[in-house]
């Protein structure tokens, strides 16, 4: 009755592959780190399907860390736009002149 | 039972995950993704992380996408359209949260660790809040030590950036 | 709970860099502007320290140290790239003194991430376990964004940070994926676990193959390899110079230290899937690099896609390693990424210093052009760049020579020989954008009416070239010291 | 470690090295005398080593032997046999030469310029000393930066274009030598000494391709037939004394690389390659004549004559007998002679002239008497006119190659004629014709700087033309040893050396076999 692992593994995949496919098709940066967060999380659930599977906290402990880690990856990053934002009044990469991706 | 409520969250998760990046506008994205972030949580609490879960919406929902909403909204001044309609998406957002919550507080008692294998570290049946923190200030110390060094640079990394007035520190010359 | 007194006395150096970090942060305040340079001699100062405490452990060469629950270990492996990462850091904050004030951007900040900086590479060469690699990995990162956009004045220097920033989360994204593969095969991050679960498992599981792969990709991006190299440029032309040497050093230094340990601890019973794979993209990446770094105009771009190539020919070495048949196992092609990466900060900091020191009006003379006729005006400063230009080409008598000796020679002994006979004959190409430089400052006649590119010096400054060039110089004609230090490091792995 | 002994070669290779140290701290008119001094000085050290080497040993001499680095084993390892001391008494007799034809011609940075002559001194007979891989590839390598500079700063007007050539040229050459060389290492008993390598026996398929790795190496720098095309450029923009350097010594070095790597470490590679480099020998010996029959800028000239007369030298290694190699190391000799001082002839018009073509400077037999003698001498030296010294060489180099093939001595001997031809018919235009009046003002006489700089190549001209005994009888020993080692592998590809000596050779690491001296 229980649900088998591959079951997140598939859940975890499909939320990373989303979370890649919006990282390179999407142009505002604002929703790049949005799908810079699904790949995280995509992350975290199987770091905590793996974790009850061994019934092994390391993989709970990884995930909190992950999570402080993804807190102040955006802090930097907004403080980051936010400064762009001031000195080019777009977030659209497409509208970054000097320097093109 | 559990395979629906499992189900359910795989469901809302994906479909989520596809919203946000889909759509056009910000806002919604990022409102799908609180959506996502709340039924990860709920997946946390059906796989016995209570604290993670706990975590996860306090850290992700209350501070992180807090964050991303109030830039979107400071800096996306050209999305004028954004005010009109949002009813459609508060009301998708609320349903999904109202059966989260639902189904959160059916599934209490349900117990069913898969497999015991016995590593190291085990989870206490009393829930794994005081397992992670036992582990945390003991085996973990050294990254917590360090993961404490990330966010002092974040803190003073987003201070320095975001100040408003760039010539104020040229004062030297 | 123990109070983990040896554990703290075994990481007394990541300590001493923590501390001054955060001593200098909180004195920045309440340092008046003239005063800042004494941030910097304390940064220093801490710096020295480290120096002589893991220099004192040098004579313990084998002894492996494990601390904090196995999470970090303390090794020769380590000791070297900590050696390293205290020179590199220590010569950059010397280089960054006059060149901040010039830029105007002299923030007592500055020093304070300099330091966060080092310690997460400190952790990321010392870690045992993915989630300190991990931290580590984030922590440098996290200080380099900050970093590279700190020039606020400048739009460009923003959008590089803009740029590096996505992309690194992109990337520790996707490292981060692999490694919860790797805990779901293992039931631990551990690399020593995951190596014996790999090798009970066998190889064969495409999860473990799916697992390296995103491992690889993710460090790919920290090194800066085809087909993950696209920041590099822009980073590097965008972010303050001494910020850029830095990246091109020390971030280099600690990515390949961590990402050697990792794949050689943790996935070294996958030898022969990641050698394939980094073989190709080795390849692909000194081709890249090499070629498009011809057509650049801009010095810092173009040194960007050289350091590209170079991580190409150091991946060459890592390829070696795994890929090795020999009696002497991985060791020489391990060893010879090492005395590359030692060799090369040396030349790539001298040549960011001499760029950083080139000022052309207000801004600085980072144009390849603006080098036009600098060895009539300034002889000494062009020399000392044709030095550089020589050894990053790797043509003897320079250290550049003796890194590509040892990593072709690795290749070599791997039954690589047509991987090396193709590499070499890209060093040829690279050759030509390097010789332009020289050629530019030695053959041109700089145009009277330009306005003329003048030097900003400091004793400090001087002191870095002189480190550089008596390094590219001693270790081009004397390499054994280092040469040794490093076979003695690499037998942790044994 | 020191193999006893005066450390000869090491003074050769210090002294100029301490002159360019020198530069750093001079004056131009200082330099220039210190620049004079230190290669006059080197010369006085290496004169001895003609009467200190015994021409009956077929040994290295004046060895020296220290240990360098230690993984891998890389010893600093110099001495000299009989094929590269000539080499070295060119060198080091050239290049005081080379200051003297500066002296006026160079007059921006002249400190910098004489630093690069003498940091090409260093280079240069680094190579013909080493007898170590690793430090003959250091030396190899070291000369590029120094040469790149002497034609891209000193250098004529299309100068960038030339010296970018030359370096990319010669430097895409050798990195597969360096391959090679790895290559050697792992199968030859893991050592990078020279001798021990030329002991060793290797599967044939290994030495094809190290065979043309070598040969890519050398043949560009020689340059052979169609890797030739930097040579004309580089010679053409080059100051005087970068073509002399050019011409008389770094051509050398490709003939000399396959002398003493190529023949006795690829014994059946080279033999098995013989046809082709015979070939490609014959078509650079008519083709450079050919060519220079069209030239109309001097230098140009006498840069074609240079592919032709290489190709002699060439031709004389590959067809691997005792006349042809002796003919080709005289001939290398020779032609530092012939050529340099050719090149100094046209550095000397153009300071006057200002021009270096043929229409420019016609009938300098009446305004310049001196010069125009001491130029059709090197002239008649160049078309091999028995009594000159490159007479000798080219006569041994065909009486080798008629050993070989007669057809290949009838189309080498095509070469000569064409020669006659095109330095006759330039020596009319130049020197017998009526000079151009504007011209005459600005012709003068040599002055005795000058004279000093040619009047001892044209004695060796005579010399080696009418004594060339003492220079073959030093290389007679060293040569037959060569051809005697070549044979080795034809008895079987392993059994070849007597156990005592295959034993260390193939074992891993620890001391090169030379330590004791196998042939020293």
């Amino acid at each position: 009755m229980t649900i088998p692992l591959s079951y997140y593994l598939l859940l975890s995949g499909i939320v990373f592959l989303t979370g890649v496919i919006g990282v390179l098709l999407r142009r505002n940066i604002i929703i790049i780190l949005l799908s810079v967060e699904l790949m995280l999380n995509a992350t975290n659930i199987n770091f905590v399907a793996f974790s009850q599977y061994f019934h092994d906290v390391g993989g709970q402990v990884f995930v909190f860390f992950a999570l402080t880690v993804a807190a102040a990856e955006v802090a930097v990053g907004l403080a980051i736009i936010i400064a762009l934002y001031r000195a080019k009044s777009t977030i659209n990469i497409d509208e970054f002149q000097l320097l093109k991706w | 039972m559990e395979q629906a409520f499992f189900f359910y969250f795989a469901f809302v998760i994906a479909a989520a995950s596809v919203l946000v990046i889909a759509v056009r506008n910000p806002i919604y994205s990022a409102m799908a993704l609180l959506v996502m972030f709340f039924h990860v949580a709920g997946l946390y609490v059906t796989l016995h992380a209570e604290f993670l879960a706990a975590v996860q919406i306090i850290v992700y929902a209350g501070a992180i996408l807090v964050l991303y909403l109030f830039v979107v909204m400071l800096l996306n001044m050209r999305q004028d359209d954004r005010y009109h309609r949002q009813w459609p998406m508060a009301a998708a957002v609320g349903l999904t949260l109202f059966i989260e919550a639902v189904i959160l507080t059916a599934m209490k008692g349900w117990t069913a660790p898969p497999v015991a294998t016995g590593r190291e570290t085990t989870v206490g049946e009393a829930g794994n809040t005081e397992a992670i923190g036992d582990v945390l200030y003991s085996t973990y110390l050294f990254p917590f030590e360090v993961a404490s060094l990330i966010l002092l640079v974040a803190m003073i990394g987003a201070i320095i950036l975001a100040k408003k007035d760039p010539e104020a520190v040229n004062s030297e010359g | 709970m123990s109070l983990y007194g040896t554990d703290l006395l075994a990481l007394l150096p990541e300590l001493i860099v923590v501390a001054a970090a955060c001593l200098v942060i909180a004195l920045d305040p309440i340092t008046p502007a003239s005063r800042r340079d004494l941030l910097a001699w304390l940064s220093l100062g801490a710096l020295a320290l480290c120096l002589g405490l893991t220099g004192g452990q040098i004579g313990t060469l084998n002894v492996r140290v494990s601390a904090f629950s196995d999470l970090v270990v303390i090794d020769a492996y380590a000791r070297f790239w900590k050696v390293l990462l205290y020179g590199v850091t220590g010569l950059t904050i010397l280089m960054s003194l006059p060149y901040l004030k010039a830029e105007r951007i002299h923030l007592g900040e500055y020093y304070g991430f300099i330091l966060l900086a080092l310690s997460g590479m400190m952790v990321m060469v010392s870690g045992a376990d993915l989630l300190t690699i991990y931290l580590g990995t984030e922590l440098m990162s996290l200080s380099l964004y900050v970093m590279t956009g700190l020039n606020r004045s400048k739009p460009r220097s923003l959008e590089a940070a803009a740029k590096y920033f996505v992309l690194g989360a992109f990337s520790s994204g996707i490292l981060l994926y692999g490694i919860s593969l790797l805990y779901g095969m293992a039931g631990s991050t551990k690399l020593a676990s995951i190596a014996s679960a790999i090798g009970t498992h066998g190889a064969n599981d495409p999860l473990v193959l799916i697992a390296t792969i995103l491992v690889a990709v993710g460090f790919s991006f920290k090194l800066a390899a085809v087909p993950f190299h696209m920041w590099t440029p822009d980073v590097y032309q965008g972010a303050p110079t001494s910020v850029t040497a830095f990246m091109a050093v020390a971030a280099k230094a600690a990515s390949f230290a961590a990402f050697m340990r990792v794949f050689v601890e943790g996935l070294g019973g996958l030898k022969a899937d990641w050698s394939l794979l980094f073989l190709l993209i080795a390849l692909v990446t000194l081709v890249l690099g090499n070629v498009v770094a011809i057509v650049q105009t801009n010095i810092k771009r173009m040194l960007a896609y050289s350091s590209i190539a170079h991580a190409g020919y150091a991946l060459i070495g890592f390829v070696a390693a795994g890929r090795a048949v020999g009696p002497s196992g991985s060791t020489p092609g391990l060893a010879s990424v090492m005395i590359y990466l030692a060799l090369y900060s040396f030349m790539t900091l001298g040549a960011f210093a001499v760029i950083g020191m080139l000022r052309k009006g207000e801004r600085e003379g980072e144009e390849i052009e603006d080098f036009t006729g600098l060895a009539k005006r300034q002889p000494l400063a062009a020399f000392l760049m044709l030095v550089f230009m020589v050894s990053l080409a790797g043509i003897p008598p320079t250290a550049g020579f003796i890194g590509k000796f040892y990593v072709f020679m690795a290749a070599v002994d791997a039954g690589l020989a047509w991987l090396a006979a193709i590499a070499l004959l890209f060093a040829a190409v690279s050759a030509y954008y390097y010789m332009r430089v020289v050629m530019v400052m030695y053959m041109r006649e700089p145009d009277p009416a330009a306005v003329a590119p003048r030097l900003v010096t400091s004793p400090a400054l001087s002191f870095v070239l002189a480190c550089a060039v008596a390094g590219v110089i001693f270790f081009g004609l004397f390499p054994n010291s280092l040469v040794s230090f490093a076979l003695q490091s690499v037998l942790t792995f044994k | 470690m020191h193999s006893g002994g005066f450390p000869w070669l090491s003074l050769l290779l210090v002294l100029p090295l301490v002159g360019a140290a020198a530069m750093y701290v001079v004056t131009e008119s200082t330099a220039r005398w210190i620049a004079l001094a230190a290669t006059l000085a080197d010369l006085c050290i290496a004169l001895p080593l003609w009467w200190l080497f015994d021409p009956q040993a077929s040994q290295m001499q004046f060895t020296e032997h220290v240990a360098w680095i230690t993984a891998p084993p890389i010893y600093y390892s110099l001495g000299l046999d009989g094929i590269s001391l000539p080499l070295v008494l060119m060198t080091v007799a050239i290049m005081p030469l080379c200051v003297l034809a500066s002296w006026t011609a160079i007059t921006t940075r002249v400190q910098g310029f004489m630093a690069m002559l003498l940091i090409m001194e260093t280079a240069m007979v680094g190579v013909f000393v080493a007898l170590d891989f690793v430090l003959f590839y250091i030396f190899w390598e070291a000369m590029l930066i120094p040469m790149y500079l002497l034609i891209g700063v000193w250098g004529g007007p299309n100068r960038l274009y030339a010296a970018i050539k030359f370096f990319l040229y010669t430097l895409a050459g050798s990195v597969l030598l360096l391959v090679a060389i790895f290559a050697l290492y792992f199968y030859g008993g893991h050592t990078f000494d020279i001798l021990a390598l030329s002991q060793g026996t290797y599967p044939a398929s290994l030495q094809m391709w190290l065979f043309l790795a070598f040969f890519a190496a050398f043949a560009v720098k020689v340059p052979m037939f169609p890797f030739h095309t930097w040579l004309p450029d580089a010679h053409v923009e080059a100051p005087t004394a970068g073509s002399v350097i050019l011409a008389s010594i770094l051509l050398k070095m490709g003939t000399y690389g396959f002398l003493r790597f190529s023949l006795p470490m690829l014994p059946d590679a080279s033999r098995s390659f013989t046809p082709m480099m015979v070939a490609l020998s014959i078509v650079a010996i008519i083709y450079g004549a050919y060519m220079a029959l069209a030239q109309v800028d001097l230098k140009k000239l006498i840069a074609y004559s240079s592919v032709s007369h290489m190709g002699f030298v060439t031709l004389g290694i590959f067809v691997l007998n005792q006349q042809g190699i002796e003919g080709a190391v005289l001939q290398m000799v020779n032609h530092g002679i012939t050529t340099g001082a050719l090149f100094l002839c046209v550095g000397m018009i153009y300071e006057r002239t200002h021009s270096r073509l043929i229409a420019d400077n016609v009938g300098l037999a009446s305004p310049m008497p001196q010069y125009a003698t001491l130029l059709v001498i090197f002239a008649l030296s160049s078309l091999g006119l028995p009594g000159t010294n490159s007479f000798v060489g080219e006569f041994l180099v065909l009486v080798g190659t008629f050993l070989w093939s007669k057809v290949a001595t009838a189309f080498a001997s095509l070469g000569i004629i064409l020669a006659a031809a095109y330095i006759l018919w330039m020596i009319q235009r130049v020197v017998f014709g009526v000079p151009l009046p504007h011209q005459l003002t600005k012709l003068k006489d040599l002055n005795r700087r000058e004279l000093a700089t040619l009047v001892p190549l044209a004695l060796l001209v005579f010399w080696i033309g009418l004594f060339p005994n003492p220079l073959v009888s030093r290389m007679h020993q060293s040569v037959n040893g060569m051809i005697a080692s070549m044979s080795r592998t034809k008895v079987a590809p392993t059994t070849q050396l007597s156990a005592g000596e295959a034993a260390p050779l193939l074992a891993d690491g620890g001391q090169p076999l030379t330590t004791e001296g196998i042939s020293r």
